[in-house]
């Protein structure tokens, strides 16, 4: 890689209809690093998630990845990313599979059935995969969203509360999965009230004053 | 760009199949409306192969904007259309994907159950054969068109009937060339080609604009 | 002299300037058109060759037609504008003109119905111009529809600036279309524009009234800008410390 | 000054038309100048509560 490859956020400055989140906001992320956005609920942790990922336009400042706009990168800076926000985005009527490999095809990923079951398995969702994902529980369709995680090696991952409707030992797996995504210089932002504890690599904190 | 195409197509379909029920009522409604009218206006045979270009358009006009509202709000509600959006896949092949499956589930029924309606209003054979081809090459503009509509209102309260306030005076061009494509055939049948180029040409301009103006649409909707 | 343009961007430095202008732009709105007046109505012959003296609608009809047809073209410049800049004064000014040219649209079916009735005999005829006339009222409810059903000013300027820019993208193609709906009959779009053949004194007068609703427009879009500058700020500062606000 | 001009039978189209216009074109100011009144209280009552909570914060 020639250039690092961080993510900054520039003088970021976010409303909510007339009421302002935050302004000029400036951090910095690099490969090996979690940052976790803390602050109560409404204080814009999502706005300022959705903002980082491009689903939403600042209304000054700007993000930039490799120290460029992530305007410019369009879809390459896409390609690099994976979100996950309140809503699993999957489809209720589709199985777990089909809904996995839908996701991998959107993410351009060439990826065999036999990943794809592999991948549910690993998520403890053996004997569902089949099943349409309107039959399962919230965990279990948490999990199918999650499973998605496993398959994906993109470097930077941003995750909106994650750990919800997840059972204790669906939260360890899932904090082992980061911690060697991190660990394998792999970038995580995520938004969660359960306490976090990584083996390596280095946990920022980012408090959103309202 | 094919692939992410036939993948996004396909899951639409399959996702339509597992709702069987969906895909008649639009087919439904272009029925009812149209067998409406001879009971409203009465039975003269004249009076009913006059009005029946008009009839058939408008119809499949009001079907195509009923149908409009379900084409992203279901993947607005559980989150899909955020992972559209951020996906690598340039966003207005999605969007074609998208409406050309939505015109494949409500466009092109309408263009196969044409022969049943042209019946009722007793249109001769050749005039049945132009009112599919008008409605084959006008149905697609509709949706396309429409999908800007659909993305603009996406989570609205009232969304449904906003669409047709926004879009159904953009549909008008369309609605008259249609329209007189299956009328000029039923009188003098001298220059139906001009209707029917015409008609292509709005094809080609909606095809080519309205990915852009829905992409944006959909883009500011998820905000 | 470089005119900073983005230094009356911000509503806080608009709000006041547009306060200094309206009086002018109603002031001189009224005087124009009162000039414009007399003179159509005291300068000009009783009788003209073939229509009689309720041609005298004409000094309020084109000016309405026309004022409709610029206001929605100004209309998407400041929404495209909005868009290209991420300004919000702009969004604010596209949609402060939309009613104002609702407005001019429906002054113009009105007299246009009106001065139908007496020389063609109905007071409506599927006429190519009033008919796409009539569209253009509803692009404009479509737009002031949309702006007021989404609740997030944001998506509202954004959302209704696309649909502004379809609009006009379309308005040829419907323009076209209602005016020449048979391709074999009409190859080329010649409609007689009557505004050569007319009279000078009147076509003077005619001008003066344009130009009165001009400014009209000027004022009360300016007026509807510094109360949507009022709703959208009232939670900032300087709008807090207005002198209006203060003792009002 | 010419006579004043007479409008034949056609003085309703005249009176109805401009009539009109008239009455809209002094609407849509007043309509404005309501509003703004409006607002104007509301963001007096904005500035009232924010003061009273400003006022609290000192009192405690």
């Amino acid at each position: 890689m020639i250039r690092p490859m961080s993510l900054q956020a520039h003088e970021l400055s976010c409303r909510r209809g007339d009421r302002l989140l935050f302004e000029n906001l400036s951090f910095q992320i690099n490969p090996g690093e979690l940052l976790l956005v803390e602050g109560h609920n409404g204080c814009g942790k999502t706005t300022l998630l959705k903002t980082l990922v491009s689903l939403r336009q600042p209304d000054s400042g700007y993000v930039s990845w490799q120290q460029q706009a992530i305007g410019q990168w369009g879809d390459e800076y896409r390609a690099q990313l994976l979100w996950l926000g309140h809503l699993n985005g999957i489809k209720l009527d589709l199985s777990a599979i089909e809904n996995l490999t839908i996701a991998c095809a959107l993410q351009g990923l060439q990826v065999s059935g036999q990943d794809v079951m592999q991948a549910l398995d690993r998520m403890g969702l053996y004997g569902y995969e089949e099943l349409p994902v309107r039959f399962l529980s919230q965990g279990q369709k948490r999990r199918t969203a999650l499973a998605f995680l496993v398959l994906n090696q993109t470097p930077l991952w941003v995750l909106d509360e994650p750990f919800t409707a997840l059972d204790v030992k669906a939260v360890d797996f899932l904090q082992g999965v980061i911690g060697q995504h991190v660990e394998q210089g792999g970038m995580v932002i995520l938004t969660t009230h359960q306490q976090v504890d990584l083996t390596s690599g280095s946990i920022n904190r980012l408090r959103l004053a309202a | 760009m094919l692939r992410i195409f036939r993948t996004v197509l396909w899951r639409d379909l399959l996702l339509a199949m597992r709702h069987k029920t969906e895909v008649l009522t639009t087919l439904f409604f272009f029925i009812i409306v149209i067998s409406l009218f001879p009971l409203g206006i009465g039975m003269d045979k004249a009076l009913l192969q006059k009005i029946a270009p008009g009839v058939v358009w408008i119809a499949a006009l009001l079907a195509s904007m009923l149908a409009l509202e379900r084409l992203f709000a279901s993947d607005y509600e559980d989150g899909t259309l955020e992972q559209m959006l951020l996906s690598p896949q340039p966003l207005f092949v999605i969007v074609l994907a998208k409406v050309f499956a939505h015109w494949l589930l409500t466009g092109l029924p309408l263009v196969l159950i044409a022969p049943l309606v042209g019946l009722q209003y007793h249109l001769s054979g050749e005039t049945i054969l132009m009112t599919m081809l008008s409605l084959l090459l006008g149905t697609p503009v509709l949706s396309l068109l429409g999908a800007i509509g659909a993305a603009l209102t996406l989570g609205l309260r009232g969304g449904g009937v906003l669409i047709s306030l926004l879009i159904l005076p953009l549909y008008i061009p369309v609605l008259i060339y249609g329209a007189g494509a299956v009328a000029d055939s039923l009188l003098s049948h001298n220059n139906v080609q001009s209707y029917l180029l015409l008609l292509t040409g709005f094809l080609i301009l909606t095809l080519v604009l309205t990915p852009w103006a829905t992409a944006a649409a959909l883009r500011i909707a998820v905000e | 002299m470089n005119i900073n343009w983005f230094k009356y961007a911000a509503p806080s430095s608009f709000y006041p300037l547009a306060g200094k202008l309206i009086p002018w732009f109603m002031g001189l709105a009224l005087l124009l058109s009162l000039l414009g007046l007399y003179w159509g109505f005291f300068k000009t012959p009783n009788v003209l060759t073939h229509q009689k003296e309720y041609y005298r609608i004409i000094f309020i009809h084109v000016p309405a037609v026309w004022m409709g047809m610029w206001l929605y073209v100004m209309m998407v410049f400041w929404a495209l504008v909005g868009l290209v800049f991420n300004t919000r004064l702009s969004y604010m000014f596209a949609s402060a003109i939309a009613p104002t040219g609702a407005l001019f649209t429906v002054i113009g079916l009105w007299t246009g119905a009106f001065w139908g009735q007496p020389s063609w005999g109905t007071w409506w005829d599927w006429d190519p111009r009033m008919t796409s006339f009539l569209i253009l009222l509803f692009l404009y409810i479509g737009y002031m529809a949309l702006q007021s059903a989404i609740d997030d000013s944001r998506r509202a300027d954004k959302a209704s600036a696309i649909l502004a820019l379809v609009g006009l993208v379309m308005v040829p193609v419907i323009y076209w279309s209602v005016n020449c709906p048979n391709p074999a009959e009409c190859s080329s779009l010649h409609q007689e524009s009557s505004t050569q053949q007319i009279e000078p004194n009147i076509f003077f007068a005619m001008m003066v009234m344009v130009l009165a609703f001009w400014f009209y427009a000027f004022g009360v879009v300016c007026m509807r800008v510094r109360t949507l500058i009022l709703q959208r700020e009232k939670h900032t500062q300087w709008v807090q410390e207005l002198e209006e606000v203060q003792h009002g | 000054m010419g006579e004043w001009p007479s409008f034949g039978s056609y003085g309703f189209y005249i009176l109805w038309t401009y009539g009109l216009t008239l009455i809209l074109m002094l609407l849509e100011p007043t309509v404005l100048k309501i509003q703004r009144q409006s607002i104007l209280k509301t963001v007096r009552r904005l500035v009232k509560i924010r003061q009273r909570g400003n006022q609290e914060a000192i009192n405690k």
